[in-house]
């Protein structure tokens, strides 16, 4: 079966999200926040479950037979994210707490331990604060690594022309950029950037946590060195993510947390580390938490990543037409290519009184600068915006309600 | 939708459309800006002193209806009073808009539309913006923060 | 009623952990790993789903109101932390991902942060590997910061006077001792030893893993700098643990990770920190998981932390009965204050051997080093020890089984 | 009780108890350690080589039954092999560990007795801790770790 034309279908898939069968003040909930944290369904709560119910004890340490079967669970959940993003071994994929801690990872191992003094680490003005305050914070550790920008147009893409004039300048050691933005939607041209960044002598960083719940991600096609995604957008649990890095790259890089599971051995004055991925894996991993990820990552493969894709696309064109029909609407960014995160402001009526207005009809969008500061201050929105993100449960009939409600808030603050 | 009315009673519609004392002061004793990061939300307090009295507020700023129209109160409410006063007054209003309890006191016939952002956790900070500027430009602060 | 008279009814504790029921082989598992991690009360598992069905969304970021009400219910888990610790101030409560990620806090923000060139970190010989590797990479970081120890005694207790020698050359800026020992079972005087460490300048950190599940805990009397402890091993789930920190600390300290949530300000150039607790709690939290970690809280709490302690001593009585009953069986360690942790060789099996040994019989146990190396060298345990431990659901009987299952292996490896 | 036999069968039990080899070799042309840090086991291969051939083989270490036996079977089933031949055979010994199926071929007569591992996930390091000592020997490194 082609699963590019099998249609999604939407309400048997609603079905399985017990959340969304809720109703606020006599409405149906309307869920449009997905792009902050996704809702879960069924299966990954009875993955939780059964982990728990049946099948738990620490991973890797114990001898018996329930540990034995707790620790190949775990690790099937590795795999699973393995074959999610297409990575060539299993001991490429490290798991974390989330997309942040994972950037914090490469920016510890990755960026003291093996970048040198007078190289640069690019971001681009799209980042959100988890692809850039982890840099600056490198850059103020007194280790002569440096930060440089990549600046995106005012349609909201990344500029590739300012990408090309910072590698120029032959000092950058990784660029660190997002595979879709979550504020403008824009989908990045990942792998033009890696060969960019690769023919510059520089390893590329991709925050993925939004792109891979939108779009088949395959690390080798694009040649990735690190990609990292989170659990809970995917909808999966939350305390969960992972880093995807290259072996040769995981091998030469020192740990970043220290603790058990992590070393090879320890005396009191020494310890040497384990082989990738455990290295990086320091204590008790998230196992409950894998369970639900794996469920998760299963979830979306029954459904099919293309079936996804058509249906995201739908709501996307749905959006295009619906939303700018509303008076005093101003969309933020106009990408080519996008996903299902739709940012904006109402002349009327500032962003945070919007998102309380349309709450109290059921819908839930947010307000504010969705941990993207610099980028509002470079679009000029200090206000912040306002913004719908869409989900594999997201159906027309929801941006149609969100449409109205912005009508109606319009007339009620004007 | 009429809990909506609770956050924008009538007094806050009309303070967010016709804010008061919006404009620099020209002789300025004590000032601060606040921000909340947020969502971008800013005042800045302009207070004229007399005898150590408030003798005139002021305010510019951005943000929400409800950010706005409560610095806007604020110019309204604070003339006439010592800086211990206007504290206490301060953390009165931060307490209502927190809890939902309106005080006794006429200061409060006005800032008591504040009260209803009780009922909407995450716009507290809204009202309080102001507040927490004011108390930090008495305290000789030249920033606040609501987060 | 007092608590500490009142029996706890172990079967009916029991009946909460569906995975107790299961048979291995036809006979009921005993689960005797506990220290490394705890089983889950249907409480825990509903407390998640709950979270998970009725009130999911992202926290601190939504101004809608399902958002609202995570947040809250979220604000209500690092409560219950604060309740369980006795902390003065909620915003002394960071969560983080497990005991590992708090310990690794406090080594970067507040040793890299606050510590000064020429000063030492003191941790003891009994440490588990998260309380030493994060301060030995702390000290090969290239800033000056040394690291000390503090001997222990053949009993296994902690050398009170080696403490003092090492506190007397008067540079040691943090004692980092365990309150607990995962293998020893050894109760560690935390009181005195903060006095002792606050006497000599020195601040104490206390790694309660293990002892936060057994004792009741109160960080004010102890007058804890920082406290730190781990969700999965009292009763909730992995991917979430606790840093107790004093508020005085955490204002002075930098952050940690970088990311959403834990900035005030952030443009392209700097960013400025937002206040404790959220400084240290970068990017989404576990939001799913601390639900969970409240219900287990709530549940202990139930129970009364009184009357756990009461069943545990006397199964630490009995186990002191029975085992060494054991012909051939070495107790590690003969601590006067302990928990109910028990390791121990055997002279014929080794203690891989014997886990196996005992698993055919349902019956869980570790083997290994349980992530004391050095703690192994210093008892000359090379081969590690096998080690039983317990939990509020553990009988009297079970420890029998066990008595008896290590004979039955005497006689097989004879 | 049937499937610990699996594990421990007569000839593991035997070669635990009666460990052959189990000494360090006159004059040593390959050699190295493993260990397994996890659970403190050790195994120490030594080589004595004629013509490219191992001409002797013997082994020192501490550990499990396991790990222990295997190492002294290994002495005794690279005897006479090359280089590649026992590179060869060690990488077939630590397949059959994993997965539990015994290859044929005469060397595999006592040998098979450490396919039992494979119903054991975490002991599978155990049997191949010596294996994974003999390559790194072969090699020529000096460590090997199981983990
Ligand atoms: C004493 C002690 N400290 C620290 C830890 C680490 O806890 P976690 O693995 O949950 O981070 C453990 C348990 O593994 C422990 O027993
Ligand atoms: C683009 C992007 N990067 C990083 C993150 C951080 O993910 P997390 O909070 O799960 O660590 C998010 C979501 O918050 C995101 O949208």
């Amino acid at each position: 079966m082609d699963l590019a034309l099998a249609p999604l279908d939407v309400q048997r898939i609603r079905q399985d999200f017990p959340i969304l069968s809720q109703t606020v003040r006599g409405r149906p909930l309307v869920f449009l926040d997905s792009g902050a944290s996704a809702q879960k369904p069924r299966q990954v709560m009875d993955a939780m479950r059964a982990c728990m119910e049946t099948a738990y004890a620490n991973v890797h340490r114990g001898a018996y037979h329930l540990s034995e079967v707790a620790t190949e669970n775990h690790e099937a959940s590795r795999e699973a994210a393995r074959r999610f993003l297409n990575a060539a071994r299993v001991e490429e994929i490290i798991l974390t707490g989330g997309s942040t801690s994972a950037i914090n990872l490469v920016a510890h191992s990755f960026g003291r331990g093996m970048l040198k003094p007078g190289q640069r680490v690019l971001v681009s003005e799209m980042e959100h604060h988890a692809n850039l305050v982890p840099w600056q914070m490198l850059r103020d550790d007194g280790r002569g690594i440096g930060l440089g920008f990549i600046r995106i147009t005012d349609a909201g893409e990344l500029d590739l022309d300012s990408l090309h004039a910072e590698l120029r300048k032959g000092d950058v050691g990784l660029v660190a950029v997002t595979h879709m933005s979550n504020v403008l939607g824009t989908v990045t041209p990942a792998g033009a950037i890696a060969r960019m960044a690769h023919e510059h002598g520089a390893r590329v960083l991709f925050d993925g946590s939004q792109a891979a719940v939108h779009r088949r991600v395959d690390v080798q096609a694009l040649d990735a060195d690190f990609y990292a995604f989170t659990g809970h957008k995917l909808y999966g649990p939350t305390g969960i993510g992972v880093l995807y890095a290259k072996h040769e790259l995981l091998e030469a890089m020192p740990p970043f947390l220290g603790g058990g599971d992590m070393i090879e051995t320890v005396t009191l004055e020494r310890s040497t580390w384990a082989a990738p991925p455990a290295r990086f894996e320091a204590g008790t991993p998230p196992i409950i938490e894998a369970a639900g990820m794996k469920a998760a990552i299963e979830y979306v493969e029954a459904i099919g990543m293309e079936a996804m894709e058509a249906h995201e696309r739908s709501l996307v064109d749905h959006a295009m037409r619906v939303l700018p029909e509303v008076e005093g609407l101003t969309l933020v960014g106009s990408a080519q290519d996008r996903g299902g995160v739709f940012s904006f402001s109402l002349d009327a009526a500032h962003p945070h009184d919007l998102s309380t207005f349309v709450d109290r009809r059921g819908i839930c969008i947010r307000a504010g600068r969705h941990c993207a500061e610099p980028l509002h201050e470079r679009l000029g929105l200090e206000s912040g915006s306002a913004r719908a993100s869409f989900g594999l449960y997201t159906t027309h009939g929801e941006i149609d309600a969100l449409a109205e409600a912005l009508r109606e808030a319009r007339r009620f603050f004007a | 939708m009429s809990d909506l009315l609770e956050l924008y009673p009538p007094e806050i519609r009309d303070h967010a459309r016709k804010p008061r004392n919006r404009r620099r002061l020209e002789c300025v004793d004590a000032t601060a800006r606040g921000d909340n990061p947020l969502c971008g939300d800013r005042v800045e307090v302009f207070l004229r002193l007399e005898d150590g009295r408030i003798a005139e507020a002021s305010f510019l700023g951005r943000g929400c209806d409800v950010s706005q129209a409560s610095a806007s109160m604020l110019t309204g409410a604070v003339g006439g009073l010592g800086s211990k006063a206007a504290l206490d007054l301060s953390e009165k209003v931060r307490e209502m808009a927190r809890i939902g309890t309106v005080p006794d006191g006429e200061r409060f016939e006005v800032l008591r539309s504040l009260a209803g952002a009780a009922k909407f956790p995450s716009r507290v900070k809204c009202a309080t913006l102001a507040w927490v500027t004011l108390e930090a430009a008495l305290r000789g602060g030249q920033e606040a923060s609501s987060e």
